[in-house]
Order: C-alpha cells, then sequence, then structure tokens
C-alpha cells in the first residue's frame, strides 16, 4: 500500500511559504528534516511552535563533523496534533562554535544547552546556567569531541592494572567484518 | 586460634570475633553492583545471618562497599564517606571495574585501580557478582578480620601521602579535607 | 539487708538484668523478622555483638558537649527509670527492690520522657539536618501515642485510687485478679500506645534509615551508638515490665517476668513486621482516633 | 517611718529620680536603680509581717498590709524585679529614653508592690490602673507596630478595668466597705447570683492580665514586643497579679456551693493551655514562642488554683513562683540573644551554644524546668499538679493538661534547637557571650530552678502559709527546708525527690565519666559543617540548617484546631461592630426632618403599647 503524506505535505508547504532560505525533506511517515542555517534555527522553532501547533520539545543533539570542521546541531520537536517529529537542522563552524540561545522557548532546553557547551564546548551567548553540568573540574579539549583522545588522556590519568596490558583492538576487525574503512583522523588510536 | 604465627591476646581475639560478626555495611551504591545487594540481603541469600547489616551513615559503619565502577566525581565522594568512618573500617570492592577498569577501561571519567585511591580488603570478581561470590566476599573478609589481617585503614593512615597525590592527580581542583583520624 | 553497698548490688544486678533481657528481646525480634521473610537472619546474641564491636570502635570526633552528654542523658533517663520499676511484686527477690517506693506513675511517665528530649539535644548539636527532622517527627509522635497513654494509665489511677505502681500490683495481688480484666478498654488503649512507643514499624518514622539516614543518630557512631543501643534495650524492658507490672499483676519471680514481657513483646513485633511506615501525621491522627476512644471509655468506666 | 510608706517612696520617688538622673547625670542611672531596688529588696525583707497602715482619703477609708498570700507574691515582684533591673542596665544599653523606660519599669515595679499591700478596693483599684498604664508605656516603647500590639493591650486592659469598677460598685452597694476584710465577711450574706456576677466581673478584671481564654490575645503582642527584661518581669511577675487576683476571689469571695465557678475556669485555663501550647509549637520567633508558652502556663497556674484542693492550690502557687523564675530566664537568654546576635527569628539565627555557652546552660535548666521533667523545679509543680487533679477527681482536666506539657516538649525542643543547636552559620561568628550583668541574674534564677527541684521546702513554706490564709489546714511535716524531701498526694502516694535526684546525678555522673574516659585523649572537636552528607563537603557557606516549617507533620496533625483563631473573631467582632456604628449613623444623619419622624414614630409606638398593656 502507497503511503500518503498529506500531514507531511502540509508542513512541507506552511515551512517552505515561511521560509525561503530552507531546505526542507520529508524522510518518512511523520519524520521531517529542515535543514537550516544557524539564524534562521530560532523563527523556525518560534513558527513551528506558536502557529504550527509544535509545542513538545523532545531533544537537542549535537554531532561533531571533524571531516567538515563543523559540528551539526539537531532540535527535535514534536506536535500532539500531527504526531509528526519536525527535525531541525543546522551546523556551525567548529573552529568558533557559537550557537543561539534557544531556552527562552522551552525552558528544559536549558539541560541540554549545559550538557553540550560542557561536552562540545559549544557557547550559546546569553545563555544563564549552571557553568557545571557532569564534568567537575574538566580543563581537557571537551571529551565528546571527535579530536579527544581518551586512550592518551586515560593512560595519561589513570593506573593501569598489570597483566592488562594485550588490549586488542576490536576496532578492525569490526570494520573489517562490516566493509567499512576507519576514518584517517580514528586510526590513531590503533594499537599496532 | 586460628594459626600460631598470628597470636593473638584475648582481648583482640573478642574484638576481632565481634568485628567480624557485626559487619555494619554502608552500601555506596556507585554502580550496576548495587543492584546485586537486595537480593544478597534478602530472603534468598540473607546476609543478615553473617551479621551483616546495613548502615545509614558512615559514622555508624565498618564496612563500605564499591559496588561497581567509580567516576571521577564519585570517587571523590567516596574518599570522603570512606574518610568519615571510624576506625577500623574495611573496604570491599565488587567487580572487574573495581579491579582492572573492567569494561570502562578505556573511559576518559572512570578509575580503572580503586586500590591507588583507598585501600582495598577484599575484591570480588566478576561482571557482576552474583550473590554467592558477595557473600564468598564477606566470608573471606570475615577471614582477614580474625586473623588481623584487613588493615586497610592502617596502611592508608600509614600511606596517607602516597594516597592523597594519587587522588591529587585525578581529583585537580577539589579541596580533599585533612585527614587526621 | 540495707546497706549501701547491698542496694548498690542490687541495683547493678537490675541494670545487668534489663540489659540481658532487652538485648536478646532485641535479637529475638530480628530473628522473628527473618523467619517471617524466610530468611534464617542472625543469631540471637547478635545484638550483644553489635554493642561490643560498636564499644570497641574508635569515636576519634564529636560535635560539642552536648552531642557527648546526649546518650549519657538516654542512658540516665532508662537506668533511672528502671530504678524507680518494681521488678518482681509482692516480697520478690529483694535484691530488685532499688528504689520502687519513691516514685509513682506519674513520676515515671514524666522520667521516660527526659532520655528522648536529651538525647534530641544531643541529635540537635551536631547539626545534621537529618538528626533536626528525625527529632521533629518523634516528638510530634510522641504527643501522638503518650495522650492514650496517659488516658488508660488516668483510668486505672482513677479506679483504684492510687498513683503507685507497687499500689497497683498489691491491689491485683490481692484481688487476684489482672488489671486488664478489670480495665479492658485502658489495656486496650496502653497497648495501642505501646506500638508507637517502641518506635518500630508502622512507627519508624523517626530513625527511617531510607528517608532521614538513621534520623537523630545519624551522627553517632562507636561507643555512642553503642551506649544508645544499650539504653535502648534496657528502656525497652522497662516499658515492658511496666505494662507487665500494671495490667499483667506483676511477676511473682524471673521467669514468669521473661514470660509475660515477652508475650507483650511480640505484639508490636508482630504487628511491626506486617506493616509499612506511617508519616508523622498519619501516626498523630492515628492515636488521636482509636485509641483516644479506648482510653475515654476507659475513664468512663473506671468513674462509674 | 511605716516601712510600707517607706517601701513606696523608695520606689515612685526612685523612678522619678530615675528620670531626672537620666537628664542630668546619665552616669549614675545604672547604678542607681540597681542599688534602688537593693534597697527595696532589704525593706522589704527585713519588714515586719504584721506592719500595717490605716487612713482616711475624702471619707474613705483605706488600709494597707502585707497578708501572708501578698508577701508570697511580693517575693517574686521584688527579687524579679532586681534581677530583671540588674539585667536591664546592660540590656538597654546604647538605647535612647531610658528615663522613660526606667521610670516605667519602677512604677510598674511600685504598683505591683502597691497592689500587693493594699486591703480595700479602692487603692487596689487605683495601683491596679498605674501598672496597667506604667506597662502600657513600656510595650509601645520600641514605637513598632503600636497600633496593634499597644492597642490590642489597652483595650483589653480597659475591658478589665471597667469590669473590675463595676464589680466594686456593686460589692460596695451591698456591704457599703471598701475594706477586703469587712467585704470578705459579708460577702457570703449577699444573694448567690449577685455573688457570681461579682465574682464574674472580678475574673475578668484579673483574667485580661493572667491572659486566660478567651482575654489571651493581647498577651503574645505585648509580651514580644516590649525589651525582653521588662518581658521578663512583665511574664513572670505582672501577670502573677492577674493570678494573685484570683486567688482573692476564689478563696475569698467565692462561697464553696459556687463550685461551679471553679469548673468553668478550669475549664477554660485548660483550653487556654491547649491551644496557647499550640500556637506555641508553630511560631518561628522565639520571642512569640515564650509569649504564648506564658499564656500556655499560666493556665496551669490558673488551673491548679482552681481546683481548690489544697494540692491544687500548692501546685499552682508553686508553679506560679516557678513560673516568675523559668520563664525569667528564658526571656532574659532571648533577649541575650537577641542583644549579641541581633535577632531571635529562628528561622536565621542557629548554633550559638559555642558562642553564649552560659546563655545555653541558663536556657537548658529553664527549659527543664518548664518542660517538668525530673529533676528540676518544675517537675515538682507538675507532680502535685496531676495528683491534685486525679484525686479530686478531675480526669479529663489531667489529660488536657498532659496534652499541653507533652506538646510543650516540642517548643522547648524548637527554642533550644533554633536558637543554640544545629548549625553554627558563618554570619553569627562574631557573636560573644552576654555581659556580666546579664549573665548573673540569668544564671542566680536557673540555680533557683536546681534547686527547687530537690529542695522545694524553701518555696513550699512561703506557700503554705499563704494558703493558711485561704483557709486551708497546714499539711506540710513541721521540718527545715532542707529536710522536705517526700511530697504526699492525699491518696497517700508520695514521691521522694531527693532519692531521684541522687539517682539521676549519680546514673550521669558514672555514665559520662565512662563515656568520656573511653579514648578522650584521641578525640577531636570537629565543626558542625563535617556532617555525614552523602559524600559531600560542606563549604561555609552552604547552608545546612533546617529551621523552617519545623514541625509541619505536628502542625498538619492538629490543623483542624487551630484554623480559626479566637483573634479572627475579635476582628469579626470589631468589623460587626463597625457595621452596627454605621447604621446607627445612618439613622443620625443630621436630618432635622427624619429626627422629627423618629419622635413621631416613638410617640406613636408608645401611644400602641400604651393603650394595649396600660390601659389608658
Amino acid at each position: 500500500m502507497k503511503t500518503s503524506f498529506i500531514k507531511e505535505e502540509l508542513l512541507f508547504q506552511q515551512l517552505a511559504t515561511a521560509f525561503e532560505n530552507v531546505v526542507i525533506e520529508i524522510v518518512r511517515k511523520e519524520t521531517v528534516f529542515v535543514y537550516a542555517s544557524k539564524e534562521f534555527v530560532l523563527p523556525i522553532l518560534l513558527y513551528a511552535k506558536e502557529k504550527l501547533g509544535y509545542n513538545s520539545f523532545s531533544h537537542l543533539s549535537c554531532v561533531d563533523w571533524i571531516e567538515n570542521d563543523e559540528f551539526e546541531l539537531v532540535y527535535i520537536i514534536w506536535s500532539p496534533e500531527t504526531k509528526i517529529n519536525l527535525f531541525v537542522k543546522t551546523r556551525i563552524d567548529r573552529q568558533n562554535p557559537t550557537m543561539e540561545n534557544t531556552d527562552m522557548i522551552w525552558r528544559q532546553i536549558n539541560t541540554y544547552q549545559r550538557e553540550i557547551r560542557e561536552m562540545f564546548g559549544i557557547e550559546f551567548p546569553g545563555f544563564v546556567g549552571e557553568k557545571e553540568f557532569i564534568l567537575e573540574d574538566w580543563e581537557d579539549v571537551p571529551p565528546m569531541r571527535r579530536d579527544f583522545d581518551t586512550l592518551e588522556y586515560v593512560n595519561d590519568t589513570f593506573f593501569e592494572r598489570e597483566g592488562r596490558e594485550d588490549k586488542q583492538d576490536v576496532r578492525e576487525r569490526i570494520a573489517k567484518r562490516s566493509g567499512e574503512e576507519i576514518p584517517d583522523f580514528a586510526k590513531k588510536y590503533s594499537r599496532e | 586460634m586460628y594459626n600460631d604465627n598470628n597470636a593473638q591476646t584475648i582481648v583482640e581475639y573478642i574484638k576481632n570475633f565481634t568485628r567480624k560478626n557485626s559487619l555494619f555495611m554502608l552500601a555506596y551504591g556507585t554502580g550496576c553492583g548495587a543492584i546485586e545487594l537486595p537480593a544478597t540481603l534478602t530472603s534468598r541469600y540473607d546476609a543478615e545471618r553473617l551479621g551483616v547489616r546495613g548502615a545509614a551513615t558512615p559514622r555508624q559503619a565498618d564496612l563500605l562497599l564499591i559496588t561497581g565502577y567509580l567516576s571521577t566525581k564519585t570517587l571523590k565522594r567516596v574518599i570522603r564517606v570512606y574518610e568519615q568512618m571510624q576506625d577500623p573500617k574495611y573496604v570491599i570492592g565488587f567487580g572487574s571495574c573495581t579491579i582492572n577498569g573492567g569494561m570502562y577501561w578505556d573511559s576518559y571519567n572512570t578509575i580503572k585501580l580503586l586500590d591507588k585511591y583507598i585501600p582495598v580488603d577484599v575484591y570480588i570478581n566478576g561482571c557482576m557478582p552474583r550473590p554467592e561470590s558477595v557473600i564468598a566476599g564477606f566470608k573471606e573478609l570475615q577471614r582477614l578480620i580474625a586473623e588481623g589481617k584487613a588493615d586497610g585503614a592502617t596502611k592508608y593512615k600509614e600511606n596517607l601521602d602516597w594516597y592523597r597525590e594519587n587522588q591529587k592527580k585525578v581529583l585537580k581542583n577539589w579541596p580533599l579535607v585533612e585527614y587526621n583520624w | 539487708m540495707n546497706t549501701i553497698l547491698f542496694q548498690l548490688s542490687g541495683a547493678l544486678a537490675t541494670i545487668l538484668l534489663a540489659f540481658t533481657v532487652g538485648m536478646f528481646y532485641g535479637g529475638i525480634r530480628r530473628k522473628i523478622i527473618a523467619r517471617i521473610q524466610n530468611r534464617v537472619g542472625p543469631p540471637i546474641y547478635q545484638n550483644f555483638l553489635d554493642v561490643i564491636k560498636l564499644y570497641s570502635k574508635d569515636t576519634s570526633i564529636h560535635h560539642g558537649a552536648m552531642q557527648h552528654m546526649g546518650p549519657v542523658f538516654a542512658i540516665t533517663a532508662s537506668i533511672t527509670s528502671l530504678m524507680f520499676i518494681p521488678v518482681l511484686n509482692g516480697d520478690g527477690w529483694f535484691w530488685f527492690k532499688n528504689l520502687n517506693f519513691s516514685g509513682d506513675l506519674i513520676f515515671l511517665v514524666y522520667m521516660m520522657v527526659f532520655g528522648s528530649l536529651g538525647m534530641a539535644l544531643g541529635a540537635g548539636q551536631t547539626g545534621n539536618p537529618n538528626s533536626a527532622i528525625g527529632v521533629t517527627r518523634g516528638l510530634s509522635q510522641m504527643v501522638g501515642y503518650e495522650i492514650p497513654f496517659v488516658m488508660s494509665m488516668v483510668a486505672l489511677m482513677a479506679q483504684f485510687h492510687t498513683t503507685s505502681i507497687t499500689g497497683l500490683m498489691n491491689i491485683q495481688m490481692q484481688e487476684n485478679t489482672w488489671l486488664m480484666f478489670s480495665n479492658p478498654f485502658a489495656f486496650i488503649a496502653a497497648v495501642l500506645a505501646m506500638l508507637g512507643m517502641f518506635h518500630y514499624s508502622p512507627f519508624d518514622i523517626v530513625h527511617a534509615p531510607a528517608e532521614v539516614a538513621s534520623g537523630p543518630v545519624s551522627e553517632f557512631g562507636g561507643k555512642y551508638l553503642g551506649l544508645m543501643m544499650s539504653s535502648g534495650s534496657i528502656f525497652a524492658f522497662v516499658k515492658l515490665t511496666l505494662f507487665v507490672d500494671v495490667f499483667m499483676g506483676g511477676a511473682a519471680n524471673l521467669i514468669e517476668l521473661v514470660i509475660k514481657t515477652f508475650a507483650l513483646y511480640l505484639i508490636p513485633v508482630l504487628y511491626g513486621v506486617v506493616s509499612p511506615r506511617y508519616r508523622t501525621e498519619q501516626a498523630i491522627t492515628y492515636f488521636w482516633k482509636w485509641p483516644l476512644f479506648f482510653g475515654i471509655l476507659a475513664i468512663l468506666w473506671a468513674s462509674f | 517611718m511605716n516601712s510600707l510608706i517607706l517601701l513606696l517612696i523608695l520606689v515612685f520617688g526612685g523612678a522619678l529620680l530615675s528620670y531626672l538622673l537620666n537628664k542630668f547625670l546619665p552616669i549614675l542611672r545604672d547604678g542607681f536603680v540597681v542599688l534602688l531596688m537593693l534597697l527595696v529588696n532589704y525593706v522589704f525583707f527585713t519588714m515586719d509581717s504584721a506592719t500595717q497602715i490605716e487612713f482616711e482619703i475624702g471619707g474613705i477609708h483605706l488600709q494597707w498590709a502585707f497578708s501572708s498570700a501578698a508577701f508570697l507574691f511580693g517575693i517574686i515582684v521584688s527579687i524579679l524585679g532586681l534581677l530583671s533591673i540588674t539585667y536591664s542596665t546592660a540590656y538597654m544599653q546604647g538605647k535612647d529614653r531610658l528615663g522613660y523606660f526606667y521610670m516605667n519599669f519602677l512604677f510598674s515595679i511600685g504598683s505591683m508592690l502597691g497592689i500587693l499591700m493594699s486591703r480595700d478596693l479602692i487603692s487596689l483599684f487605683f495601683f491596679w490602673e498605674i501598672m496597667t498604664w506604667s506597662s502600657y508605656l513600656i510595650v509601645i516603647y520600641s514605637g513598632k507596630d503600636v497600633d496593634k500590639r499597644g492597642l490590642k493591650y489597652i483595650v483589653f486592659s480597659a475591658i478589665g478595668a471597667y469590669s473590675m469598677l463595676m464589680a466594686i460598685v456593686i460589692i460596695y452597694g451591698f456591704t457599703g466597705s471598701f475594706l477586703l476584710t469587712d467585704i470578705f465577711d459579708s460577702i457570703f450574706a449577699i444573694k448567690a447570683s449577685y455573688q457570681l456576677a461579682i465574682a464574674i466581673l472580678l475574673m475578668i478584671g484579673f483574667g485580661v492580665k493572667s491572659a486566660m481564654m478567651p482575654l489571651h490575645v493581647w498577651a503574645s503582642g505585648a509580651y514580644s514586643g516590649s525589651p525582653m527584661s521588662f518581658t521578663a518581669l512583665f511574664s513572670g511577675a505582672l501577670s502573677k497579679m492577674g493570678v494573685f487576683g484570683f486567688s482573692l476571689v476564689l478563696f475569698n469571695l467565692v462561697s464553696n456551693q459556687n463550685w461551679l465557678i471553679n469548673e468553668i475556669i478550669a475549664w477554660l485555663a485548660a483550653i487556654t493551655a491547649v491551644l496557647a501550647t499550640f500556637y506555641a509549637v508553630i511560631q518561628s520567633d522565639a520571642k512569640k514562642l515564650l509569649a504564648y508558652s506564658s499564656i500556655a502556663q499560666l493556665g496551669y497556674i490558673v488551673i491548679g488554683l482552681a481546683s481548690g484542693t489544697y494540692l491544687g492550690v500548692m501546685a499552682g502557687l508553686f508553679l506560679a513562683v516557678l513560673h516568675a523564675v523559668f520563664k525569667g530566664t528564658l526571656f532574659m537568654a532571648v533577649g541575650a540573644v537577641e542583644k549579641q546576635a541581633g535577632t531571635t527569628d529562628m528561622t536565621k539565627v542557629s548554633g550559638l551554644i559555642r558562642k553564649m555557652p552560659w546563655t545555653f546552660t541558663a536556657s537548658l535548666i529553664s527549659i527543664i524546668a518548664l518542660a517538668g521533667i525530673p529533676p528540676l523545679g518544675g517537675f515538682v509543680g507538675k507532680w502535685m499538679l496531676y495528683e491534685a487533679l486525679i484525686t479530686s477527681d478531675h480526669y479529663y482536666l489531667v489529660i488536657m493538661v498532659f496534652l499541653s506539657s507533652t506538646a510543650a516538649f516540642l517548643y522547648s525542643y524548637r527554642i533550644l534547637f533554633g536558637l543554640f543547636l544545629g548549625q553554627e552559620e558563618p554570619e553569627f561568628a562574631h557573636v560573644k557571650e552576654a555581659p556580666l550583668p546579664m549573665l548573673i541574674p540569668m544564671l542566680l534564677l536557673s540555680g533557683i530552678s536546681v534547686l527547687s527541684g530537690t529542695f522545694p521546702g524553701f518555696i513550699l513554706e512561703p506557700i503554705q502559709n499563704a494558703m493558711v490564709s485561704f483557709g486551708f489546714d497546714p499539711r506540710l511535716p513541721n521540718i527545715e527546708w532542707w529536710q522536705l524531701s517526700v511530697l504526699f498526694n492525699s491518696w497517700g502516694d508520695k514521691v521522694v525527690l531527693q532519692n531521684v535526684m541522687i539517682s539521676i546525678t549519680a546514673v550521669f555522673l558514672i555514665a559520662l565519666t565512662l563515656i568520656t574516659w573511653k579514648g578522650y585523649k584521641k578525640q577531636r572537636y570537629v565543626t558542625t559543617k563535617d556532617i555525614s552528607s552523602s559524600g559531600e563537603i560542606i563549604q561555609a557557606e552552604d547552608n545546612m540548617t533546617f529551621q523552617i516549617d519545623f514541625y509541619k507533620p505536628f502542625e498538619r496533625a492538629i490543623w483542624p484546631l487551630l484554623k480559626r483563631k479566637i483573634d479572627d473573631y475579635y476582628t469579626d467582632f470589631g468589623n460587626g461592630l463597625e457595621a452596627l456604628f454605621d447604621l446607627v449613623k445612618r439613622i443620625y444623619n443630621g436630618n432635622g426632618q427624619f429626627y422629627a419622624i423618629y419622635v413621631m414614630a416613638f410617640l406613636a409606638l408608645l401611644l400602641i403599647a400604651g393603650t394595649k398593656y396600660f390601659g389608658f
């Protein structure tokens, strides 16, 4: 049976008429992606909440696209009427990562922004929140960035029990099995 | 009584006997091991028959259970709790995470070797150790206490500088309160 | 027969008796709870081991003079009220006379709260907020259960025109009856109040370990906790003996005493094992419903 | 000179002199008032008990003398007066209008002595009014909330004064004399209903001062609002004037047939005690708490007096003396905290025990006495009260008293915990122990609390003398005061106070020695920040104090009782009166024509009624 995308199409139309410089993609049923540049995120979120009834904020997450030298921020919001998950995605510069503060729309964004600030080092100007979220006294590179060398840090900081030196790298085998390539930046983790 | 190399006076013997048979434990539910404790304490395995019972605060406790992985953030509190306990006191490390890091061997915020930071009297192996092994651990600790060998606290006092150095390496900006009892 | 040395040794013997009996009762309680939960449970002498271990533990810190004195207040109250309670009735064993004839029921009721208030002061000085919360819960709950208890005591005093415990015991000896049959409502009210007095479940919100980290005793370890456990077991004996003396005709010898007190002790223990925990205001209103009703009935029964 | 006149001249003259001294030589003022009160005490205690003076002013025969009952209350007034004025010299340091304060202070002491010595109703009323006004002037001394606190106090005092005046007029109308001795002789000749009316009117007059329900609403504001040095006297001695008046009425003016009035008063006092205790429990200001607690304690005293039995009256008077002692100490201690720490709000101040150890000791002793816990004096009073009520078949009153005094443990603990125990907050780190002139009166008074628990004889003997004058037979054994140790109730049951004391002291000392002896060398003090708190290291700025909503669970349980305050009823009554006056104003609207209509209507009504009932 052919799936009909009536409400998704409607959303597409509404967003397309309201905003010009955005790319909208209907991924599957009840899932719509919106790719926007960073200054459009706040208007889209506001518009979706106030006009289209997307009043439930689900998630804010961050992806480190180290290959493109970018961070991707994903805001997931949801409407109880249309039951559509609306993904608002934006990419920001990795060298100077700042993003607009959006916690005035939904208060719970506060927590996500604190986490992202701590784990990825993305600043939210104008955002007032507790400085520390999970980590205490962290001085190194934010640990969720992919250029943070976990193993080196662990070897420097923590002790090692004798007899656990073999440390076979299973990633190589997994990569070979699934036919993928380990990217260059991750090569240095391998033990050989 | 136990072996001749380790002759004890009668007072010491009584003390050790009561200590071994009355362990007030502070179960510091740090990791997944905490879920094994209800089973250990309740009807099926019944640790209370060995004299093990829960204590609510470190002031009353004899035995500190580190049940599983310890993040550096938790380590601070564990050290504090350990130092608030009164002598004589014992520590049991639960599971492979406390022994060698276990599955968190390369985690940036989980310590791998508990006995570098606080003295551990008994380790219980496993991921997680089942209640049977937990009780075996209690038994082992009781044997050590009876023989007067569970002297982790004394070791900690004697090598305080060494322990402090290790702790400071992980806990950089944390005010470690002076330990002097 | 009346030298000071004799009296002192009698007092010591009474204290030892109360301590031993109270400790064993505590152990038996743990055993009973364990058996009901289908466990083996600790040996019944487990509490002795606990106390000896606690005394042998180091206690290298204190939070000030009042904390130091808190457990002392508690044990003082226990031992002093023990001294004023007739352990055996009639001539009994002369050793256990102590100061029986120097106080009466009103005095005892007041003496019995001395300890908890002193203990509360000790807990207060530690500065631990959990202690203070536990204390407020305990004192509030005390207002609840003291009222039906005192009502039943007043009913007895009114019925037999005496306020002394020995007087009540003598009446039971002469009339060859137990006061629990002479004034059953008073007995019911007193037993319901006793549930609260023992601070066992469902009235154990005072030191609920999961809520307030054992409440008033959360900063007490080592010798302090040991002293308090001893005081608690002596106090349990005091309460049970008081009930036996007043309602069950006292005991002619130690074996009878043990049987009667144990039978009474089973009531709060068994009621507690199968009960969840009341909140403080629920506990207060619990005592101000049926127990209060029975207390009023008891006084009416006594005055007509 | 007659020592009664000397006493009055000393106090009232001294009052005026202290005002002048404050104006011209303020440096001598403090020494002067203390010396003056010492002198007053000297004169009072060396006075011959038969001293009497009679004179006539404007045809009215007046008589002054100290009866033995009055002497008992006089002891409270003079000693507490001396101690509280000593305390004032340090407590009032640095405040302005001290001449005003000391003048009124001495005026109220003098008027109290005047009330006690007057043996006729006119001088009693005269001194009563001086007392009311001088205390009112001190209540409004601080100048805060005058319209609420001061107005309430003066309105209720005025109600009391008017009903007293009415009673005096009725008495004079029937007996033709103001002299108490004449009245006591002839009062029982008048009709019982008038006797009852007189008694009730006088009770209202005295009940206001002793803060009996429903006349108690002024007390919490007035007690907590005046300077603590005066409140010690206010609650300790001034309210006892009401108790003194009660004793006059109950034992001399009410015949034995009118047992109902005793019951009513006892029950009113019991309800006062219970409700005031509940209110005290939920207060968070130490002053307010003590004020409500005073109301409750006065309830016990009145219950004792109203029970009418030997032991009950003795309990009432004993508690009256002891209440002056321990409540005086407590108000002084709270005043010391206020002076040193700047606030008595228990949600703010905490952990002063190490800063003010002696103040704490005094308050601890007084609290133990207040709670009635053996072996201190309060227990003796409570014991006698219970025994008296039980032996005289007042079973439900016993329960009420017991409920009140069990709930009193709650606020007893609250005040000690709130001010002295708990977390030591850094903002009170600067607090120092109170100066000596404040400490000495507190410690002396708490010494009396301790002593009276083991040797109650030295208080019971003057009480017995007073009770003989009320017509009771002396029942205390004829021995020295330090030998009196056994108290009996009327069923022959007893408590041996010295055994209690010896037993408690011995056990306490032995246990304390044992617990201290074990490893005391290794033991060291840690601050209250070093507590077990799930491993967190508590920093100095972390607030770990538990003070707000302290007895919330208890409050929830007793909430049905506290929902309607009696204060609200008075407010409603006041609002109702306002509406009534509004209506009256609408009738008297100043329009002549309306008045003419009213007159016509009235005449018509008269005409109709007259023809119908009187037939003209």
